[in-house]
């Protein structure tokens, strides 16, 4: 379809601005400084606007159209209740720079988030600043270093990290001043603990771990890594993005882990947004509480909440203002709503929908590995490659079916991976629905593999040309 | 079962799936967690709608909000006017619970939006290249000095003193790990604008980037002609903008900026108190490999026909790993798509109205003000929609007296700078009115 | 020219569009009238979006609204609690922008909501068939009763004196220009429901319909089991009702009746100062020809395939013009959506149990009330979520004082009902809280 | 696709409510009053209800989504600002019998709304109370019944009605006790003079017209037609389902018309709603003030605005309460965007656009009748009868190509008829698109018929069985 800017029309306007009120000030502005020439922007009227979006919203796949399974993605339907809410006036229209007094609702808010976020991960203290996962992995890991170099272990710096763990972990022990070091994984998909005691030396300074991992299994000898770790003075960082199986099941924080973050966009029901906003809270035992990031919400014994700066070696800022507050109230509203039992009660159906899917699937496609899984398994695809079809060329068909694939190849260790995360809000319907598709897909690899290697063949548009895209780096419109 | 929202099983369902799994008992799907919780979380237990409904509504209403109190306050987040059709429009929810388009074909709507984006942030600033999102504009600035290591190696980071506070706050958090240090470079007492002398003084083989503010924390408008022309070619040079002000003032691209970014909030999203914003990243094409975040290029299908897709992904987290230019993942498209509609709304002809009303209106507010002769002016630099001025009265108790009325005050600026004693910070937009500037100086007049 | 909002034309467009036609001016195109209109209307010039939004948001906060009152008031419209994800998805703008479906084709989403809602209100009332939407329960009635006539030939109406009174007038409105007249049935003063003696001593040869609401508008429960069996089989029995109430009354149509007709706000529409509301509309289906209104229908395509389209339009103005049912042409699909929505998120159980809550909290407020010793009960007839008690205040006075305690207080009843002195009728729903009742009476107790 | 009730499973549910928090009292309503079975509604989770309308939604041709030029309905842009603002809560949750003093916000916008309307239509008095056109006419008509009752006119029961009128005008004449004589149209489009002559006679009661009429052309005999009505002791109705051509341009009321009613929801923009809710107020000539339905919106010499039931002759009410406040609000804030300036604008844009579409479309189809039209015309589709194609097919055809078609057949009076309104807010490229395609189905109704003939070909459904609708009248899902 055509662009905005192809359906702009000299002269038009869909803005529209009260007459000024003031006398008009001359411009003392010198005048290399003041634009010349206005920018381009479309020149539109209200209608074009409208259909435009109106269009580019059927192009889109998304959870409220139907199962979106993307591997520790936890695509979980997004209540509208915490839409509406969210757009109170108290919560869009405040000011991060109002007085305290004048924001005391949004600051209670936060501070019973925290709350509920240590109770959840069985941890000491909670930041909300964090904008996403990873820039709540940064903030970690940044915590961890100043908490090395305060205590005379400024020389660790190597952060174990699985090889099936997601690729923010590397890059953002890397962004906090850290060398990575890569743990194998057992033959269990767990991992490998002799490989760890390998690797872990004096200059060890922490092992990031996702738990349940990528593959969807529980770190069993969680505990053992835990002692592991600690004994060579190294920390346990957790990844929360997978948190969403273990609520009120099992808490980080019981198994040893100092750092978690979480993902309120995936545990917690905020809405993906094409890419986000998400909201990256931290949580950490109360040895690390004086590490944070700048201003945690306190209560004073008046009840009053305040923005508490006094963080003796905090590691800094880690965004502007308080963090994504708005993700925040989403939340907030979610726990509320669900509350403990209904909490874990998400967990118990995530992890018996993604093991219902996982055996449904294991009678015609390869499961990675036949452990009972969490809230997501993987499937090697390479049983297809004798039909000549891949992974992708799957994920491409199931298109056709107007169902969303999975997270594909990754995580890296597993040959043509698909990783797949129904969660909680699908019903058995529906993942009965979705297992006769991927069979009728397992068929028609068989008989039609073309269909496949051709596909998606019904949507408004066909298999894209990457390469192209990258070569001629068409990324903005002249 | 059933009793939780938003879960579809029921107690039948259950049990035809425990019997397919051959368990009888969820815990059995968790016989491999060593040690289970065994107690209840100390969390309330669920609540209807009416009732969180009732709870989130009070809470609201405990904050003073910009829709019934007048501000004249900014510093990095700004009450403009958000035309109705954004919201309605953004809201869509094949938009809002879409994610990632990792798969191009179901993921046009989205990729479409961001490729809109990217055009538009780069005619506004004159750059050549824009990612598609970052968390905001602090952020947005830690990951340009990052980048501005990556394209020449160096280390020292000359960071106008003048630049946001918290943005200098988070660049330090981000960049001193990397082995980088910030030194600051002062302001002109008389002007507001950049010491040039300083600058250049402090200017050395070892300087990576030098970062500035256009318009200033104080509002001031610096002259990026004359310090580009002290900039060496081979030192990145960063600007930090506030887009609202670019329909008027000339773009940082046009005076050779190399990477620009900023806070694109003042773009249609709500003020939130202060999140979720936008960080706006726009930087020279030769460049483009070494920026951090997610970019969307044009490209062709089978057929030939016109699609978008995510490009240059090795630069990225999930292919690149621990050599990726930034941990980055999540991002805040959702804000910039309220970004680019708000864009599309406003148009050639609105950026540029908006931004003459903000001026007019915040140059009206502080000639009134002084003629209160509570306020003495304090810098003679040019201003766009903010200006520091002094106070007769104390700040604390100007601002008290000030939310009485159902006004925020301005920003007390020794909360920021505390050599600023009883500067003020104050600011107008689009939104400010004519009568409430004039309730303002009349009631200041009547204060002591 | 593209100064004013929504509309496309340029300047340019324009002499393009003249140019093609031949014209210099666009009067050239309103030269076949006589005497165009030679001054400027009366009516101020075109405002901003600022602007006008805020002229709207200070003429709503003039009103008192029920999320920031509480309210004891129904009579009519109810304050019942909306789930959350009803007007976000009834909002959607290929339902709001779309009109009647002419097109089936490019109608279905519409066709198939209004042929599900029809299913919702035949299972709701126990009835065979249901049009897709009247106006308002009172003219529905209305029609109803001109629909009796189609189907006997008879002119006499008798109606229950309990029927809400405005629903009565509209009635009168509608059938006395046909020649019909309106005979009312009294109630008994001991029950409040209707008096059976009344009823037979006035049925005649020429009785065309009988009228009884259920609850009625004393909130008291007929007996339409008694009724309907005084009722001969020829004359047509027309219930009117209010739809959450059927969750815990037995249908009127498992009593024969042959039209059921009520107010839908109730179900999920707001209370809107009292419209847009929703008429509702059913009957058996041996009369479905008598009909007014639109009808869906389920068919098939050219491959078989389900789909849905209008059906009986030939009972319809724009087809059968002056020998139509009804002159109804634009309905209330939008709040028969709603209502479909609302219906669906309730579902089984949940029409159930909001029903039964209805009628604990009203008996509880009831008992409170009573226990101040302020009320005297006045009827002994069962009643659902409204009750009508003798105010030992003036009722005027206690609703000021009610009032600035933030509360509506009852309904008035003599403003209706001549006779009835300082009775007055109170409602409760599920959002009337323990808490706000407890107040109520403590503070009524306080009163003298 | 599914009913909701095929996704119905049993114990599943989707609301949720606080627990009763007052004692339970006895249900002492007798046996046979209690529902014993719960009415059979569908059993569904929030995700189903999303999931369903989401794709219902994706069914429907609409405004937002492209060109919708049915005649007669002005089928404009409705814009989100209007939605906004009506959706404020001192809006929607205000109660219909609250104390005046509580709701002088809600009364102050009626009163100025009738105020603006009688503006525009040139009138004395108006009511905001019926809910919708039809329901307009029938109030005006009643009221014409009651005056002509109370002025010894009572034996006039004729009411002379265009053939080219509006089904709604004789069924609402019919409604409140009339008898309906038509007056043909001449072979200009306009009513035949000499014909209406020799029809008006001592049991004329009134003329409803429709100005400009449904084949856009205005009444230029207008005031000759008044002459001979009032002379004659009749009066003029005025159907405003057209007004959207004459605003600031004409007003009814300078033309003779005695009762006038107007189209919220066509002329001021309200949307549609799927068929409504609509709003069709009444104005009167200030003789007839008197006759209006009770209550209007008074201002007291203080100011406080009040509801005013002391209406002498009223002819009672006509719906419960007010009428479709929401409505009202949506339209008084079109008004307030647009100004005098505007509206007028938008008059004289529409009927710009309907010319310029005309003219184009004249160049491959005939146009009913040749002269200047307002804001809609009509085109004759007899042309296409030698290709054997009828105006359905090519109305099917039109939406093969994203349009909706306009109105067809109708008006009754021009042979397999198109009626088409573009209204304002659709831009030229727009008008030269829709032009392009009419000229392209033009095309293939002459070389491949039998693509007219199957259309739509392109949709999700072919077209329907309507016989077999009507014959078998399934009407609820069992």
């Amino acid at each position: 379809m055509k662009l905005i800017f192809e359906k702009s029309v000299s002269g038009r306007k869909s803005y529209s601005l009260p007459k000024l009120d003031v006398k008009e000030s001359q411009i003392d502005i010198p005048e290399h400084l003041v634009r010349n020439e206005a920018p381009i922007l479309p020149e539109l009227y209200e209608v074009d606007i409208v259909r435009h979006y109106n269009q580019l919203a059927t192009l889109n796949h998304s959870v409220d159209r139907g199962f979106y399974p993307l591997g520790s993605c936890t695509m979980k339907y997004n209540p509208f209740l915490n839409e509406e809410v969210a757009s109170l006036n108290g919560f869009k229209f405040i000011h991060p720079y109002q007085e305290e007094s004048t924001v005391q609702g949004a600051l209670e808010l936060m501070y019973e988030l925290q709350e509920f976020l240590k109770e959840i991960t069985g941890m000491a203290n909670v930041t909300l600043q964090p904008a996403a996962g990873a820039h709540g992995e940064l903030t970690g890991m940044l915590i961890i270093k100043k908490y090395l170099q305060e205590n005379n272990l400024g020389h660790k710096n190597e952060v174990i990290i699985p090889d099936s763990a997601h690729g923010t972990n590397p890059a953002s022990a890397v962004m906090a001043g850290f060398e990575v070091v890569k743990v194998n994984s057992n033959n269990e998909g767990r991992v490998d603990l002799d490989h760890l005691k390998s690797l872990v030396n004096e200059n060890t300074a922490a092992i990031m771990l996702t738990n349940p991992n990528t593959l969807g299994f529980f770190e069993k000898d969680i505990l053992k890594i835990s002692d592991l770790m600690h004994k060579n003075d190294a920390l346990l960082y957790y990844d929360g993005a997978n948190l969403n199986a273990i609520m009120g099941k099992v808490r980080p924080g019981d198994n040893g882990f100092d750092v978690v973050h979480l993902n309120l966009h995936k545990t917690f029901s905020t809405p993906h947004g094409m890419g986000g906003p998400g909201s990256g809270p931290i949580a950490v035992k109360s040895y690390l509480k004086e590490y944070l990031p700048k201003p945690v919400v306190g209560m004073k014994e008046s009840g009053e909440y305040y923005f508490d700066y006094d963080i003796s070696k905090s590691v800094g800022k880690m965004r502007s203002f308080y963090g994504n507050f708005l993700v925040l109230v989403k939340a907030y509203t979610y726990i509320l709503s669900l509350g403990k039992e209904g909490l874990k009660k998400v967990s118990e159906l995530a992890t018996l929908n993604a093991n219902y899917l996982k055996e449904k699937l294991s009678k015609f496609l390869n499961v990675a590995y036949p452990d009972v899984c969490k809230h997501e398994f993987v499937i090697k695809g390479t049983s297809l490659k004798d039909y000549g079809v891949s992974t992708l060329d799957f994920a491409k068909r199931l298109l056709d079916y107007g169902i969303h694939p999975p997270t594909v190849y990754f995580p890296l260790i597993v040959d043509e991976a698909m990783m797949i995360e129904p969660t909680e809000t699908e019903s058995k319907e529906t993942l009965d629905e979705v297992a006769a598709i991927y069979e009728k897909i397992v068929e028609e690899a068989r008989r039609e593999p073309d269909k496949l290697k051709e596909a998606p063949l019904t949507l408004p548009i066909k298999r894209l040309d990457e390469v192209k895209a990258n070569k001629e780096l068409n990324v903005k419109f002249d | 079962m059933n009793d939780f929202p938003y879960l579809p099983h029921t107690q039948k369902d259950i049990e035809e799936m425990f019997s397919f799994l051959g368990i009888k008992d969820i815990d059995e799907l968790y016989r491999d967690i060593p040690a289970l919780f065994k107690g209840e979380l100390n969390i309330p237990s669920g609540l209807s709608e009416i009732e969180v409904k009732e709870r989130l509504t009070d809470l609201a209403q405990l904050n003073k909000n910009m829709e019934e109190y007048g501000i004249f306050r900014g510093a990095g987040i700004y009450n403009h006017y958000i035309p109705s059709v954004i919201y309605p429009l953004a809201s869509n929810r094949n938009f809002l619970t879409a994610y990632t388009p990792y798969q191009a074909e179901v993921s046009q709507g989205t990729l479409q939006i961001l490729y809109e984006y990217q055009t538009q942030i780069c005619n506004l600033t004159a750059m050549e290249v824009s990612n598609s999102s970052m968390y905001d504009g602090a952020s947005a600035l830690a990951e340009a000095i990052l980048m501005a290591k990556r394209i020449n190696g160096k280390n020292r980071v000359l960071m106008s003193k003048t630049v946001h506070p918290e943005y200098q706050e988070v660049s330090k958090t981000y960049v001193k790990v990397q082995g980088m240090d910030i030194e600051q470079i002062d302001y002109l007492s008389e002007t507001g604008q950049l010491d040039l002398a300083d600058l250049t003084s402090k200017i050395t083989e070892e300087t990576s980037c030098v970062v500035v503010s256009y318009p200033n924390f104080f509002g001031v408008i610096e002259d990026l002609k004359v310090i580009r022309e002290k900039v060496p070619s081979e030192v990145v040079f960063i600007v930090v903008t506030y887009p609202i002000s670019l329909g008027l003032l000339e773009a940082p691209g046009k005076f050779c900026a190399d990477i620009v970014v900023g806070e694109g909030q003042s773009l249609g999203n709500t003020p939130s108190f202060g999140g979720p914003g936008l960080g706006i990243f726009a930087s020279k094409k030769k460049y483009i490999r070494k920026m951090p975040g997610r970019i969307i290029g044009e490209t062709v299908d089978q057929d030939g026909k016109r699609g978008f897709c995510m490009v240059l992904q090795t630069r990225e987290q999930h292919i690149r790993r621990e050599k990726s230019t930034s941990n980055i993942c999540s991002n805040h498209a959702f804000n910039a798509l309220v970004a680019s509609l708000y864009l599309n709304v406003m148009g050639k002809q609105g950026i540029k109205e908006v931004s003459l009303q903000n001026y007019h209106k915040a140059h009206y507010l502080a000639k009134k003000l002084v003629e209160t002769e509570k306020f003495k002016p304090v810098f003679d630099g040019p201003f766009f929609n903010e200006f520091v001025l002094e106070s007769k009265i104390d700040p604390e108790l100007l601002n008290e007296k000030l939310l009485e009325q159902h006004y925020f005050g301005p920003l007390i600026l020794k909360n920021f700078y505390k050599e600023m004693g009883n500067k003020v910070l104050f600011c107008a937009t689009e939104l400010t009115k004519k009568r409430d500037i004039d309730f303002l100086c009349s009631f200041l007049e009547g204060l002591s």
